[in-house]
């Protein structure tokens, strides 16, 4: 393993001398010789690997890529020579007939996992070419898209650098500020962790959607572009190895930040155009020498790099200094959320409906009746204690009532509301925060941001406003923050927001967890073991804290087997085995209780 | 225009029949290994098609540059593909898997190794076509019923016997032997595999093998039928054995013969029935593997992801 | 641990086996290598009325003074008109501005680029190509084919990428400033790159494209390869003066530009020979299998089976032609005129008839020098893309030499009025649009060669 | 037989066992009883080589195994049953069986074991061609079981036979403990059903957060008041 990181140290100075030295070749070539169409080149591509980094940053493979780039080209060479629009108006249209069929396309392949979703996709570009060389009338078919098929090139051949330039320095303009939103939050949220993002109220099936249609969307621009440059396209430029070599940029390049795929594109762009100026083709073994690399680069890169060569998360951190006047402590994100105040007490109102209510729940996973006709009813304001044996079903109630798993029969009340069937995001949004058993912050990113996805849901922004720098935006990412650091104060975290969450020891990552589900300001929050993995005294500040929760008006369920916190803490305990409810009942009559004594101990 | 005659004439109708039926035994033989690295590991192997483009030009070199008879092509090509493949595993496949990477990372430099192997052979051999000696098959077909009646070519005989000889001794190292058996332990759990007192990583060497050996019989094999060796042949077949193999549900022996053969008689039947059908043959191959995809994720024959430990 | 080191002896071997298969292929390649075409071009017979009418004689061999030629030539050429009689004159004043030297003004080293497909799928072509230019320019220059000047011929890689055929064209261009391009292989660059020519104003001479739509890019961009257009109508008459067939079967690989254009001009000319196509079935590159459209199309009893499709495919489907039971001959695109088709079809590849711009065979006395000079050079036979880009080669130096400049528009001119000039290709001529003129050849496969088709 | 010694093992940065020791002596039943989360099934998984502990010691037999590969371990006789079984459920039952004998190359005595152990459990038998998938929770306890015997043995790990088990189906599974160590292969077996565990064996140790609390003859464990407080909390 350490081998490993070494090599990857090397790996990467190789990869980066490598660029340095093909970029002086470059720059020395291109002052003897200004050849733009190199440049053009490698801007062109360098667009195609931020299409590729969009849906790579959220977690998906897809080979789309180089489907959407035959639609783009295909579309706007149609409108440019046979409609007769000008390249300005085809390259909107372009991107609008990309997102629509993105949208179409992924709306039910984005349901597949991985191997699944790329094959699907490779799919796709094959049948995107199938139909162009099936449709000669509208694209000249397999003799493409020509002088002689009706595209005449002093039509086509409308692409020039500053378009390039300009068109990129606004993708980056996209990108910088989207990867500060709450949107490019929720992107890598999903890729680190779909489950834990859902279960932080965002909606992963849109926020996929939404990566794969600006993929598409960017893609096309790109096929566009390519379209008028080359002025003569056919089905040929669009097949899977197109697909690999966009995937490589984004590989190569990195995948966690958007420089990463521009770096990728430059390299592989760059180094066969220094090779061809450095060595000529007089040698033959030289003209197979980048596709060589490529592969070598992509395979070490793979093993040694992963994540690709630039990976700036651990510079980024750096960048946020936090000073003291912006912590507060009680200001809300928004107005109807009621603000945290520390200390004071929120006592339920004795008569009210119990807050969360379960009826006759039961799930079953492959005839195994994991949780097995439960009822009970959590009063607000109350701490609950969760236990059982293993194996009896604790956690899958919790997913049950989390939404990530649905029950075969029962119902689920949150505050006499129906929430069974929802999606997690949803149920995060009603107001159920939870931690998991297993760890799963966002190991990316800072402690801070981690605390700020949890915010997701109550910051009224979008892209627009995010783009636009509406100061709607610039305010509730203030406010978020605030409200974070804030949160992190009262954990005792605030030294470590501006570390990667990853960094940090086991208890304090479980704090981290539990502050992040409290910045959905939920009315009932789900604690999974939140004491593993601490020790002695990291647990009783952990048992206080659970107090502070309940004192501030929070209902907190605790699954936990250091049994002394839980009788500590828990107002009412709950006992499970073999997924049924076996108690209910006061921290002190459970310990009494026969039947949960033989569900431990075994009968006498 | 399909004639009417055509469509209801018993001869023409067997005849794609055992067309399709051999058309798909391609398919499958490629696709045999492919499913089986999958099913076992868990790993898309796209560097599969390069193993089957070098284990042709191995096969080539046997039988074209040092005059062997098909039996030493065939057997030679077989080791070399197995060779090809743990040279594989060792290099793309095994850093990856000890470190517990993104489940698509082999996937990736799979690629990377494919674009490798194709640069290689290109450099070696030049993108030139080479042809296999010919006398090595009798081009004269079997007939049955008279030569008006239904033709087997010996190639197509070949073709889908071997892929029935192949899945069936497949079936029989992975069912019936010990090897098998912890193979099928392996890509159940490895960690259970492992507390049995299997080896694990000689277990995926082993798969790795036996996948090569696949790729090679493919590789002489389909060499043969096409006499057209070159170093994109493997690109050429790799979409279409990836639908295959989706059709067949990932990692079923089974599902990817009879994946195969039902592609090969629709592809067939598309073509024989429909007017202009053959314009269309491509296509059906990915609207199928998209049609499946969607609405059975696991494909037609597969089994259940959740068993997966 | 154990285990590691026999699966270590496991890679050991495979390496070792890759290895050598590596050596043993190289050394296969020299002895074994066929040639085999495929992609862009094609021959014809159309032409021959082309050649009639531009019966002008002059010009072509002449060693005349530079002025004179080209004013000669101009005139011939009843096309080109106020453009080239410019281009004459600068072309003389670049001549008179050059040396002293009394018959020819150039001297010295005189730049030619030429764009080949070298790496890739499609690098046979490009090297076959290469191999042909090549040996032309080192004949040109031992036989002071150009008095004291010499060419020298800068040679690169386009990769068969569009984008890189027009980085390497602006590079030959802008930076090696040479001053005319033969090439590039494929059409599909040829498409993309040859604006860059024509905006330049350098002539660029193709020689293996056969694409439509090549020469109307511009009035500097040549090809010395006869496009389908012209070498189909001839084949198919051919074929319908000596089979008088009423029905004819076509199959064709519908996922290349080439074969695809080539499948549209044998339908047009079986209209027009009044031959009723009874099917056209497609198929793709890569495909093991073709007995379903075969077997499709034997059902329509067929008279003749006409296939567009590049070598690769056309063996098989010969061979399974004769399988399935087609007896009736073959007709195939230029993909056909190789001779790995009756090398490797054997007795199937009997009696398939191809249209060509140029076989092996040929009694051109040209050529036969040229096959004899190629073989010894390469150690090889040549093939059709050799002996057009070697024919290439050789109009682009006539050009320069008639031009007596190296004025890449006087160049352009004076390759524009090259009429009936003796190549490798027969007699040649370039006619208004800028495509070859020669008659092509209809070849049948007979007793295991080529024969010409009479 | 086996010792353990200083052990500790980390899960990334927390320490999921700190420091302990203990010894199984040879045909004896010794138990690991501890809540969830104590850090058992952690200790197991480091003896039979699948985690790698970081720092301490194994022995077994007298050799250091800390740092041998699963596959070895099993081979120098010491089979674990896994904790949730990781039965193999696509195999059949006879195949399951057959697999456990993979260290073995002796063919005969191999069927002969396999008849042995259906002797042992009738249900098996029964069932030898069904998949292992379908068989019942404590029929596939058994099959767990009994594959780990065809190993032969010498000391054999089991990690939460009860769990997730119907009372009289614990009763038989504990009896076939019993049983197996009365013919002569030591156990190790680690519990949470505290009271079935101290039922059978001859030593306990008490594990809590990682670390072992208390230790002792069975009967001095529970005596003890430790065992409750472990689980139930001191109240």
């Amino acid at each position: 393993m350490r081998t490993k990181r070494t090599v990857g140290v090397y790996l990467r100075y190789i990869l980066y001398g490598l660029l340095a030295v093909s970029l002086a070749a470059y720059a020395i070539y291109f002052t003897q010789n200004p050849n733009v169409n190199d440049l053009n080149r490698f801007l062109i591509n360098a667009i195609l690997g931020l299409s590729i980094f969009v849906t790579l940053n959220t977690g998906l493979l897809s080979l789309a890529n180089a489907g959407f780039m035959a639609i783009g080209a295909y579309s706007s060479a149609i409108l440019v020579a046979k409609v007769g629009l000008p390249l300005f108006l085809s390259l909107p249209l372009a991107m609008l007939i990309c997102g629509i069929v993105g949208l179409l396309i992924g709306l039910p392949v984005l349901r597949l996992t991985d191997v699944y979703l790329a094959i699907s996709t490779l799919g796709f570009g094959e049948i995107v070419r199938v139909i162009i060389v099936t449709t000669p009338d509208l694209t000249g078919g397999a003799t493409g898209a020509n002088l002689s098929t009706g595209f005449p090139f002093e039509r086509m051949r409308q692409t020039e650098t500053w378009m390039l330039v300009l068109f990129l320095a606004f993708l980056i303009y996209l990108f910088y500020w989207l990867d500060r939103s709450k949107t490019g939050r929720a992107l890598r949220a999903i890729r680190q962790n779909s489950g834990a993002a859902a279960t932080m109220g965002i909606n992963v099936v849109y926020y996929r959607n939404l990566a794969f249609v600006m993929s598409a969307v960017i893609a096309g621009a790109a096929g566009v572009f390519y379209a008028h440059q080359i002025g003569s396209i056919d089905n040929n430029d669009f097949r899977f190895s197109k697909a690999v070599d966009i995937l490589s940029y984004g590989v190569l390049g990195g995948t966690t930040h958007w420089f990463g795929p521009i770096l990728g594109a430059g390299l592989l762009t760059v180094l066969p155009v220094s090779l061809r100026e450095v060595f000529g083709t007089s040698v033959a073994f030289f003209t197979q020498l980048p596709v060589i690399i490529n592969g070598l680069a992509l395979l070490l890169v793979v093993i040694f790099l992963p994540g690709g060569l630039f990976q700036p998360s651990r510079y980024r951190h750096k960048e946020m200094p936090i000073n003291e006047a912006e912590i507060a402590d009680d200001v809300a994100v928004s107005k109807e959320s009621p603000p945290l105040v520390e200390g004071e007490a929120v006592g339920p109102p004795a008569d009210a409906l119990p807050l969360l209510e379960l009826h006759d729940v039961t799930r079953t996973f492959g005839g195994i009746t994991a949780v097995d006709n439960i009822s009970f009813g959590i009063p607000q304001g109350i701490i609950c204690g969760l236990i059982g044996p293993n194996g009896s079903g604790k956690t899958t109630l919790l997913n049950l009532i989390t939404g990530i798993y649905h029950p075969n029969r029962g119902r689920i009340l949150l505050s006499g509301r129906d929430i069974t069937g929802l999606p997690p995001h949803l149920i995060a949004k009603l107001g159920i925060g939870r931690t998991y058993q297993n760890i799963r912050l966002f190991n990316d990113m800072t402690v801070l941001e981690n605390v700020v996805v949890g915010h997701h849901a109550r910051i009224k922004t979008n892209l627009f406003t995010t783009w636009l720098r509406l100061p709607q935006e610039r305010r509730q990412e203030a406010l978020a923050r605030q409200e974070a650091l804030g949160l992190l104060k009262r954990l005792g975290l605030l030294g470590f927001a501006s570390q990667p969450a990853s960094k940090l020891s086991y208890g304090d990552q479980r704090r981290v967890e539990i502050a992040r589900a409290l910045a959905l300001h939920p009315a009932l929050l789900l604690l999974d073991e939140p004491a593993a993995g601490m020790n002695d005294v990291e647990t009783a500040l952990l048992a206080e804290f659970i107090l502070t929760l309940k004192r501030q008006g929070y209902t907190v369920v605790v699954i936990e087997h250091h049994i002394d916190l839980i009788m500590q803490v828990s107002n009412e305990i709950i006992v499970l085995n073999f997924g049924k409810k076996i108690a209910q009942d006061v921290p002190v009559e459970v310990q009494q209780n026969a039947q949960v004594v033989e569900a431990y101990f075994g009968q006498e | 225009m399909v004639d009417a005659s055509l469509l209801t004439n018993p001869v023409y109708l067997l005849q794609n029949l055992v067309d399709g039926l051999a058309r798909g035994a391609v398919y499958a033989v490629f696709a045999l290994g492919f499913t089986l690295i999958f099913g076992v590991l868990d790993i898309v192997n796209l560097a599969h098609a390069s193993t089957f483009m070098w284990c042709a030009f191995a096969g080539w070199v046997v039988m074209s540059l040092l005059n062997m008879p098909l039996i030493v092509g065939l057997l030679a090509s077989m080791l070399f593909g197995g060779l090809v493949a743990v040279v594989l595993e060792f290099v793309a496949f095994r850093p990856l898997r000890q470190e517990g990477a993104e489940r698509l990372s082999p996937m990736i430099s799979s690629i990377g190794v494919s674009i490798i192997m194709v640069s290689l052979a290109e450099a070696a051999f030049s993108a030139q076509t080479k042809k296999f000696p010919s006398g090595v098959l009798d081009p004269k077909p079997l007939y049955i019923g008279g030569t008006d009646g239904v033709r087997v070519s010996w190639g197509q005989l070949l073709i889908v016997v071997v892929s029935i000889v192949l899945m069936v001794a497949l079936g029989y190292l992975i069912r019936r032997t010990r090897t098998g058996m912890a193979i099928r332990a392996v890509a159940y759990s490895q960690r259970a595999a492992r507390l049995l007192g299997i080896n694990v990583n000689r277990v995926v060497v082993i798969t790795f093998f036996v996948g090569g050996v696949l790729a090679g019989a493919a590789g002489i094999l389909i060499g043969l039928l096409t006499n057209n060796i070159s170093p994109s042949m493997g690109s050429d077949i790799e979409l279409r054995g990836l639908a295959v193999v989706i059709l067949g549900g990932l990692g079923n022996i089974e599902g990817a013969v009879v994946g195969g053969l039902l592609l090969g008689l629709v592809e067939t039947f598309t073509i024989a029935y429909f007017d202009q059908g053959s314009d269309y043959k491509d296509a059906i191959a990915f609207i199928i593997l998209f049609l499946i995809l969607l609405i059975r994720p696991n494909g037609l024959f597969g089994r259940q992801e959740a068993n997966r430990a | 641990m154990k285990k590691g080191r026999v699966s270590t002896r496991f890679s050991f071997l495979a390496v070792l086996a890759m290895f050598s298969m590596t050596l043993l292929g190289a050394c296969g390649d020299n002895t074994a290598t066929v040639p085999a075409p495929t992609t862009a071009v094609l021959p014809t017979t159309a032409a021959a009325s082309g050649a009639t009418t531009a019966a002008s004689t002059t010009a072509a061999a002449s060693g005349a003074t530079t002025a004179a030629a080209g004013a000669t030539t101009a005139a011939a050429s009843g096309a080109t008109t106020a453009a080239s009689t410019t281009a004459a004159a600068s072309g003389a004043t670049t001549a008179a501005g050059g040396t002293s030297a009394a018959a020819s003004a150039l001297t010295g080293q005189i730049k030619i680029g030429a764009i080949a497909t070298l790496t890739g799928n499609n690098s046979p072509f490009g090297i076959a190509i290469k191999n042909g230019f090549d040996l032309a320019v080192e004949e040109l220059n031992n036989n002071k084919y150009l008095g004291d000047a010499t060419i020298q011929l800068v040679t690169l890689d386009d990769k068969g990428d569009k984008q890189e055929g027009i980085s390497v064209m602006t590079k030959l261009l802008d930076q090696e400033k040479v001053v005319a391009v033969l090439g590039p292989t494929l059409s599909s660059t040829a498409l993309a790159a040859d604006p860059i020519a024509q905006q330049k104003g350098i002539p660029v001479l193709g020689t293996s494209n056969t694409a439509n739509g090549i020469t109307e890019m511009g009035n500097f961009v040549f090809r010395d390869s006869l496009p389908e257009a012209s070498v189909i109508p001839g084949a198919v008459a051919a074929v319908s003066a000596k089979l008088k067939p009423k029905k004819a079967a076509m199959m064709y690989e519908s996922t290349n530009e080439f074969t695809k254009s080539a499948d549209d001009v044998f339908k047009a000319e079986l209209q027009k020979n009044g031959i009723t196509l009874t099917g056209n079935e497609a198929y793709s590159k890569g495909d093991t299998d073709f007995r379903t459209q075969l077997n499709k199309l034997k059902a329509t009893s067929p008279d003749l089976l006409i296939v567009s499709g590049l070598i690769g495919e056309a063996v098989p489907i010969v061979q399974q032609a004769r399988e399935v039971g087609i007896t009736q001959p073959i007709l195939g695109g230029n993909g056909f005129n190789t001779p790995a088709i009756y090398q490797q079809g054997k007795e199937a590849a009997e009696g398939v008839i191809v249209g060509s711009a140029w076989f092996l065979g040929s009694t051109n006395p040209k050529s036969q020098a040229f096959v004899a000079a190629y073989k010894k050079k390469y150690n090889t036979d040549p093939d059709q893309f050799s002996a057009q880009a070697y024919a290439g080669a050789y109009l682009m130096a006539t050009a320069i030499k008639n031009a007596n400049s190296t004025d890449p528009k006087a160049i352009r001119d004076a390759l524009a009025s090259i009429k009936n000039f003796d190549s490798v290709l027969g007699t040649f001529s370039f006619d208004a649009n800028r495509n070859p003129v020669h008659n092509p050849v209809v070849v049948v496969v007979k007793g295991g060669k080529f024969e010409l088709y009479q | 037989m086996l010792e353990v010694a200083n052990l500790s093992v980390n899960y990334g940065s927390i320490e999921a066992v700190r420091d302990i020791s203990f010894q199984v002596p040879e045909g004896k039943i010794v138990t690991l009883i501890g809540a969830n989360g104590a850090g058992k099934t952690t200790t197991l998984s480091s003896i039979s080589g699948l985690l790698r502990p970081g720092r301490g010691k194994i022995i077994f037999q007298g050799q250091d195994i800390t740092r041998w590969p699963t596959d070895q371990i099993v081979r120098a006789g010491l089979a674990q049953v896994a904790e949730g079984r990781a039965i193999l459920s696509p195999l059949t039952v006879a195949e399951n069986l057959e697999l456990g004998a993979f260290v073995r190359r002796d063919r005969a005595a191999i069927r002969q074991d396999i008849d042995r152990i259906y002797g042992q459990f009738p249900r098996l038998a029964e069932r030898r061609s069904q998949l292992a998938g379908s068989l019942s929770g404590g029929e596939q306890q058994m099959l767990a079981i009994g594959r780990a015997l065809m190993a032969q043995p010498k000391m054999l790990l089991l990690d939460e036979p009860s769990m997730g088990l119907a009372p009289i189906i614990i009763n038989q599974v504990f009896e076939i403990i019993r049983q197996i160590n009365e013919q002569g292969t030591t156990v190790l077996l680690v519990e949470q059903n505290a009271n079935k565990a101290l039922k059978i064996a001859d030593y306990a140790y008490v594990m809590e957060s990682g670390r072992v609390t208390f230790q002792g003859t069975a009967e001095e464990v529970r005596s003890s008041t430790h065992v409750v407080e472990a689980f139930l909390g001191k109240g």
